[in-house]
């Protein structure tokens, strides 16, 4: 169909968006493609999404899929820059606008749109001190390799550092049972360590194990959660009756894709959008749930309207969603 | 009665007698080795409540290694059964999440599909003589697909929106999170007396039935246990249904302990179980599937996994050290049994 | 009445006719011999009875009413009980000779729901007993050699409540001894009203049982023959030509020996033996079951070793390791068990003649590496022809030949290159007496080698040898030579 | 392995024809329907930048692939290749970019690690008398871990900061890179080519060679293959070196193309290499293993996946469809054949 009013090729419509997430599942990425959706029928894009699940080889051959589709646009969704910067040149070679999120493919052309994983960290972690003051006994679940939990983790040792915390243990096992896992995993760590009184869990999945282990042993008095990331069944998760899980940080997902699709049309339509978009997280809480009484991520973005959109990435013709 | 059995090739010696033994039980000898150095290393291992997590952590992937077990037996071998798994949390989720069902209703209709896509898998095997291998790799992925369908990808929680629009309104029944979550006399989690129990009836099964030796007798050599009138193929239909059932009890064990239903492929609990009942050839140097084995294998292995935790070892030493004993238990079964290699 | 009657059975396997037209009734109480060539069709017969295949045209008859059995177990079910030519449908490997003993009690719930392995134990050892025969019960199945495979068969089928007993060539490596006491038991079963359909390649188990023997020929039954039979006509009617006395041309086997044992042990216990064989010589040693034949063509073929002792070969030391270092020394072993010893699976690469009998020659007739299909199939030929396979070609599998025309195969496999020792371990399992003369004059012609046969047939030994041994406990008794042979033959009958 | 008596009742007429030809063409059949399809659907598919982007995607599940064949025709199972892959990425990745060799010293030492891990479990195999999936499963538990270990788990990108504090210093050979992202005239992809002269080698070396007859033989009837004088042990350890040899090989591509070294578990690598090589069991109705079959199943694999991308379909539909065209495709070549099941 087209918009009224849009600098072409939007105000004759056709225009084809390739999206290519690195991650294969999970609540973070059907929250991101629902937003991705939602920005594109508004604006009446036609779109191809792909996943590389994890592979990163996968993600390549995607990336390139799309350009041999002739594409006018590509979001890159997460990845290695090592990986991608090649391709992604490619594809600004055959005269496709390309955005990346959360991977910094280094190139002037390419908008960086981030999620500061640091500043995630950061707000949660500043949390535990506030609650817990310096020096308190800690541990850690962290796996090694990808790439959000290694920023998300260099800053709890940094913490660990400068606030004189004590890093009992680090655990963690990525597989196809993650809470499973980690609960068994936690169990055996609490035991041999019982004056651990913060775990800090860089990713949602880990914090469900560790919350799992926690009520198997009845300790959620004395060992609390500090999480990033947040979903309905995590918010449904801190707010049961003694949650041990009192404070994580996260951005909207559906918003990281409604900005990725905005920023990517307005390079399309010869508007570069920056070199850099940058999305701020939100602290969120146990208190924070429970006096609001939120109960979903909807509730949630109705309270915290910082969790609802992001101003980033607009124009005058791109009309809004909701 | 002229035939002369006279074997005095292998006149047992002391050596032979300690290699034997040795062979026998490698596997308990480690085992023992390994209790004795964690305790030693940190007292809290031996606790008996973390004796109780070893087993509830180890309880699915006995379960499903039983599985295994049964269609190793037949001379099959399952690789759905991770998939089977994964697909009964998402099924349980999604019957009492979205369908509003209780436990009663949700435990039997999840057993119900495990056996039927067990026996789906015995049609492709049996009727259509597609190699197991291949059949049941294709159920796999099947499965990893299908299980994600109903939900459009997403993960099964209380308020799941689902395709159309609509937000589900069920949530897990408490009764069912019991089976994950609650412990007999306080100390003994129920998913661990669940092994015991399929541990128990799937070894007199293999073991001490008729049925049993002929679930062996097919896979030792089918066509002479069809010459004998065995019914092969029912035998080997009966091997894929348990190995489903159990596969999708694994699953509810799963689901009724996480409380929700997440995306997952089941690989690393293929792979889990498989190397218990791999490890279970080697436990009294059966050198064959069994039961007791296999359970023995998925004991060995969290036994292993919790003491490495406790003593800290980063999570990648844990697949290398997992992987060194492996091949550790395997040389001293096999290797040390013959004289000369 | 008779008990079966089967009326104008056809079968066809793609342009094979095995059956023809069978036409062959058998009365309660009666042991009915069937003989014929290899790939007469005797099998397919067997097979059509006891519900492996069923037949293209024709119906059977089986007390009176139709019987048209779909899967062995309705065969059994119905009182007719089996015992198939391949030794290897008998047992599971890994689980014990007890438990196949038992295997058709499990199958029709005539064994408790829960078993035990004293049970087991017990009831394995009644039947034997009731068999006469003497097997290790708790052994794995997997260890038994060949001859007792056959008997544990027996003894299964024997228990059976049968009312047609079918035997396939069940004593084809059973010898004398064993053989003489499956005859007694058969008698008594014969006595007590069974019927038998009895197959057999040896005129001794025929003489000894038959009541009627009944001569297949391209699948038809061409003639009958009622006690007292005379086997001279009916072996002429079965092979279409008189059988040419077969004693062995006496030779002068001169020179150096070519292959010698000097103190040899096969067990640390037994006693030693010395043994030597020069060019040209054909040398059979018989003995009972277990007597340590295949035992010693073993360890002379580097796949076993002796326990003590030295072998010389052309003079020289000669100490194998391997089959591979016995074949490059110019040493060849047609096995005992063909199916676990020389054949590939049906389905699989290698399954040919023709791949079947160049698998050993691969590196003398590819010396690049490449194969070309060619030569292995004009050799296959080759063989074919001198040894009278019936075969569709050198492509068909080896699966699709009759059991006698298999073991030629094998036996063509080691004829097609010269050698300096030939090892042949029962060879003559299964091919008919018309083959066996061919096989023997082909083994006699060739004077470049010697040969070594183990073989339980005294009858065969004869036949084929200059000089037959005998052996007993791990030990080699007695060698004598010439007309002595015959002596030592009809003793052991 | 069935033996003598499995004969079906089967008389040829023009039936049997049509389902002979059905047996043999049925995956063909299917990707000719599948080709013709997505190119209605989306022209952009047949465009032979994508036709070469599909074949570079299966390029490294192919060359496992072709590993598996041949250990599958000795009759065992290397359960290990997709961990030696992903060991290989990483040792790739370490050796230029902590040791800051360049690629000539890289691809050669990378090799010979993948010839190494093979022959160690044709060791344990061959020697120690390990049954196949335990000793390759250990393996895999093995290198899972081990490949994390000098690194502490990291990935290895430039700038890594080892163990012991200090800052790698080495990049990616721009020449190593070019083995992945390099095209011959600019149109076919190097690991295309790597891939072609991979099946083209291995084609040869399985059926048209005194080698790859001895190793048919020995997945046959070992026993047999021995007593023929074919040197059995060595030609298992052959197999098991030339896997283990092409699944590095494949690591390699695979470095090459991403640059750099992450941590996985190579499980999915595992999984499409297997499904690939048991699809080539139906391609031609050989109902066996065979490198043709295996390139055969692996760009089938690809065609379907590429199109359904193209066309949209959300990833688990992807698997879902996997599946259910492997089952099709069985049931087709399996089933068909036989006149009554
Ligand atoms: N599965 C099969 N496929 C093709 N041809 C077959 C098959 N089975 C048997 N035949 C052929 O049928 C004919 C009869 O075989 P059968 O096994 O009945 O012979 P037999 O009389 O038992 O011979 P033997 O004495 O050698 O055991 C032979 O020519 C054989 O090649
Ligand atoms: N694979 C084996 N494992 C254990 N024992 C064996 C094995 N093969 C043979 N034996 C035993 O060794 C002894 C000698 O057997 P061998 O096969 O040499 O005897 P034979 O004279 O050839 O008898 P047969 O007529 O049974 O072939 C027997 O007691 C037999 O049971
Ligand atoms: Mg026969
Ligand atoms: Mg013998």
């Amino acid at each position: 169909a087209g918009i009224e009013g849009a600098p072409a090729p939007f105000d004759k419509g056709d225009v084809d968006i390739a999206v290519v997430s690195f991650l294969g599942s999970g609540d973070w990425l059907q929250a991101f493609e629902a937003g991705v959706k939602r920005q594109a029928d508004a604006l009446g894009v036609n779109l191809t999404i792909s996943q590389a699940r994890n592979d990163n080889d996968t993600q390549r051959s995607l990336v390139e899929q799309a350009i041999n589709l002739g594409v006018d646009g590509i979001i890159i969704n997460n990845g290695r820059p090592e990986v991608l910067k090649d391709v992604a040149q490619k594809a600004l070679d055959a005269g496709i606008k390309v955005v990346a999120y959360d991977v910094n493919l280094d190139n002037p052309q390419i908008p960086q749109i981030e999620q500061s994983d640091a500043d995630m960290a950061r707000l949660v972690l500043e949390q535990a001190v506030k609650d817990k003051g310096d020096g308190f006994v800690g541990g850690a679940v962290y796996v090694a390799g990808f790439a959000p939990l290694d920023r998300r983790y260099a800053v709890w040792q940094d913490f660990v550092k400068t606030h004189n915390l004590t890093e009992k243990a680090v655990w963690g096992v990525v597989n196809d049972t993650v809470p499973a896992s980690v609960a068994d995993q936690t169990k055996a760590i609490l035991r041999a360590n019982p004056d651990i009184s913060v775990i800090f869990t860089p990713w949602d999945e880990f914090a469900k194990g560790v919350k799992l282990a926690i009520d198997e042993l009845g300790v959620a008095k004395d060992v609390k959660i500090y999480g990033v990331d947040i979903s309905t069944a995590d918010i449904q998760l801190m707010t049961e009756p003694d949650s041990a899980w009192v404070a994580t940080a996260a951005t909207n997902a559906a918003v990281v894709g409604e900005v990725s699709v905005r920023a990517v049309s307005l390079a399309i339509a010869g508007a570069f959008p920056g070199q850099s978009v940058l999305l701020q997280p939100t602290l969120v809480t146990r208190d924070d749930l429970v006096s609001n009484e939120i109960s979903t991520i909807e509730d949630l973005q109705q309270k915290f309207p910082a969790f609802l959109k992001s101003d980033a990435a607009t124009a005058s013709w791109i009309p809004a969603v909701n | 009665m002229t035939t002369a059995h006279d074997d005095t090739a292998s006149r047992p010696g002391a050596g032979e007698h300690l290699r034997e033994f040795l062979r026998a039980g490698a596997v308990f000898i480690l085992l023992f080795a390994m209790v004795v150095g964690f305790t030693a290393a940190q007292p809290a291992f031996i606790n008996i409540n973390n004796l109780m997590s070893i087993l509830q952590a180890v309880s699915v992937v006995a379960i499903l290694g039983a599985g295994v077990t049964v269609t190793l037996a037949v001379g099959g071998f399952d690789l759905s059964i991770g998939a089977v798994a994964a697909s009964s949390v998402m099924a349980a989720s999604y019957v009492m999440i979205v369908w509003g069902l209780g436990a009663f209703a949700t435990i039997p209709l999840v057993l119900l599909l495990g056996a039927a896509i067990g026996f789906v898998n015995a049609f492709l095997i049996v009727r259509l003589k597609v190699p197991d291998l291949l059949a049941t790799l294709s159920m796999m992925f099947l499965l990893t697909g299908l299980q994600l369908i109903p939900t459009a990808g997403r993960s099964i929680s209380p308020g799941l929106i689902l395709p159309d629009g609509t937000t589900a309104t069920g949530a897990y029944d408490p009764l069912f999170l019991l089976v994950g979550r609650s412990s007999l006399f306080g100390i003994v989690p129920l998913p661990v007396v669940i092994m015991g129990v399929v541990a128990v009836l799937l070894f007199v099964l293999t073991e001490r039935t008729r049925i049993g030796r002929l679930l062996f007798a097919t896979g030792g050599n089918e066509l002479a246990t069809r010459l004998a009138g065995g019914p092969t193929d029912r035998l080997k239909t009966l091997a894929y249904v348990i190995s489903g059932t159990l596969a999708s009890l694994g699953g509810i064990v799963v689901a009724a302990r996480v409380g929700r239903g997440d995306v997952s492929s089941g690989a690393s609990l293929l792979m889990d179980s498989v190397a218990a009942a791999l490890i279970g050839f080697a436990v009294l140097g059966l050198r064959r599937p069994n039961v007791f084995g296999t359970i023995v294998g998925a004991v060995f292995v969290g036994v292993l996994l919790n003491g490495l935790t406790m003593l800290n070892a980063p999570y990648y030493a844990q697949d290398f050290v997992k992987g060194a004993v492996l091949v550790g238990a395997l040389a001293l079964t096999y290797g040390v049994a013959r004289g000369r290699a | 009445m008779p008990l079966l009657h089967a009326q104008a059975l056809s079968r066809s396997f793609g342009s094979t006719r095995a059956l023809v037209e069978l036409t062959l009734s058998i009365e309660p109480g009666e042991i009915v011999a069937l003989m014929g060539a290899n790939g007469a069709g005797k099998s397919t017969f067997v097979k059509i009875l006891s519900g492996v295949l069923a037949p293209d045209a024709g119906s059977v008859l089986f007390k009176g009413r139709p019987y048209a059995p779909s899967v062995p177990a309705e065969a059994t079910a119905a009182g007719v009980v089996t015992v198939h030519q391949s030794t290897d449908l008998v047992g599971i490997p890994g689980l014990t000779v007890g438990d196949a003993l038992l295997l058709n009690r499990f199958v029709d719930r005539r064994e408790p729901f829960f078993v035990s392995r004293r049970r087991v134990r017990r009831e394995a050892q009644a039947m034997l007993r009731e068999a006469g025969f003497d097997l290790p019960v708790d052994r794995n199945f997997a260890e038994l050699p060949a001859a007792d495979r056959q008997l544990v068969a027996i003894a299964r089928a024997l228990v059976n409540r049968a009312e047609l007993l079918i035997l396939d060539e069940p004593t084809a490596s059973l010898s004398a001894a064993e053989s003489r006491r499956l005859y007694a038991t058969l008698l008594d079963l014969k006595r007590r009203g069974m019927a038998i359909l009895y197959i057999s390649h040896r005129t001794a188990d025929l003489a000894a049982l038959a009541d009627r023997v009944a001569v297949l020929r391209g699948g038809r039954v061409v003639e009958t023959f009622a006690r007292p039979v005379d086997f001279d006509a009916a072996i002429e009617t079965m092979i279409g030509r008189p059988l040419a006395s077969a004693r062995p041309d006496a030779r002068r086997a001169d020179g150096d020996p070519v292959f010698e044992i000097s103190g040899g042990r096969l067990l640390p216990g037994s006693e030693p033996f010395d043994l030597a064989l020069r060019r040209g010589e054909v040398v059979a040693i018989t003995g009972v079951l277990g007597a340590g034949k295949s035992r010693l063509l073993s360890a002379v073929f580097g796949a076993g070793r002796l326990a003590e002792g030295a072998m010389r070969l052309d003079g020289a030391r000669y100490a194998p390791e391997s089959p591979r270092e016995a074949i490059a020394a110019g040493v060849a072993m047609a096995g005992e068990d063909r199916h676990r010893s020389s054949l590939m699976p049906a389905g699989w690469p290698g399954e040919t003649i023709a791949e079947t009998i160049s698998l050993p020659h691969l590196s003398r007739w590819y010396p690049s590496g490449f194969i070309r299909p060619r030569r292995e199939r004009a050799k296959a030929e080759a063989a074919i022809d001198r040894l009278g396979i019936r075969a569709a070609g050198p492509t068909a599998s080896v699966w699709t030949l009759s059991g006698g025309n298999q073991q030629k195969v094998v036996l063509g496999r080691w004829e097609a290159e010269p050698g300096r020792l030939l090892l042949l371990d029962e060879p003559f399992q299964g091919v008919d007496v018309g083959a066996r003369h061919d096989i023997i004059t082909a083994i006699r012609s060739r004077t470049d080698r010697a040969t070594l046969i183990a073989t339980s047939d005294p009858e065969e030994a004869i036949e084929v040898a200059d000089r037959v041994l005998t052996m007993d406990h791990h030990t080699i008794r007695e060698g004598r030579a010439g007309a002595g042979a015959r002596r030592i033959g009809e003793d052991a009958r």
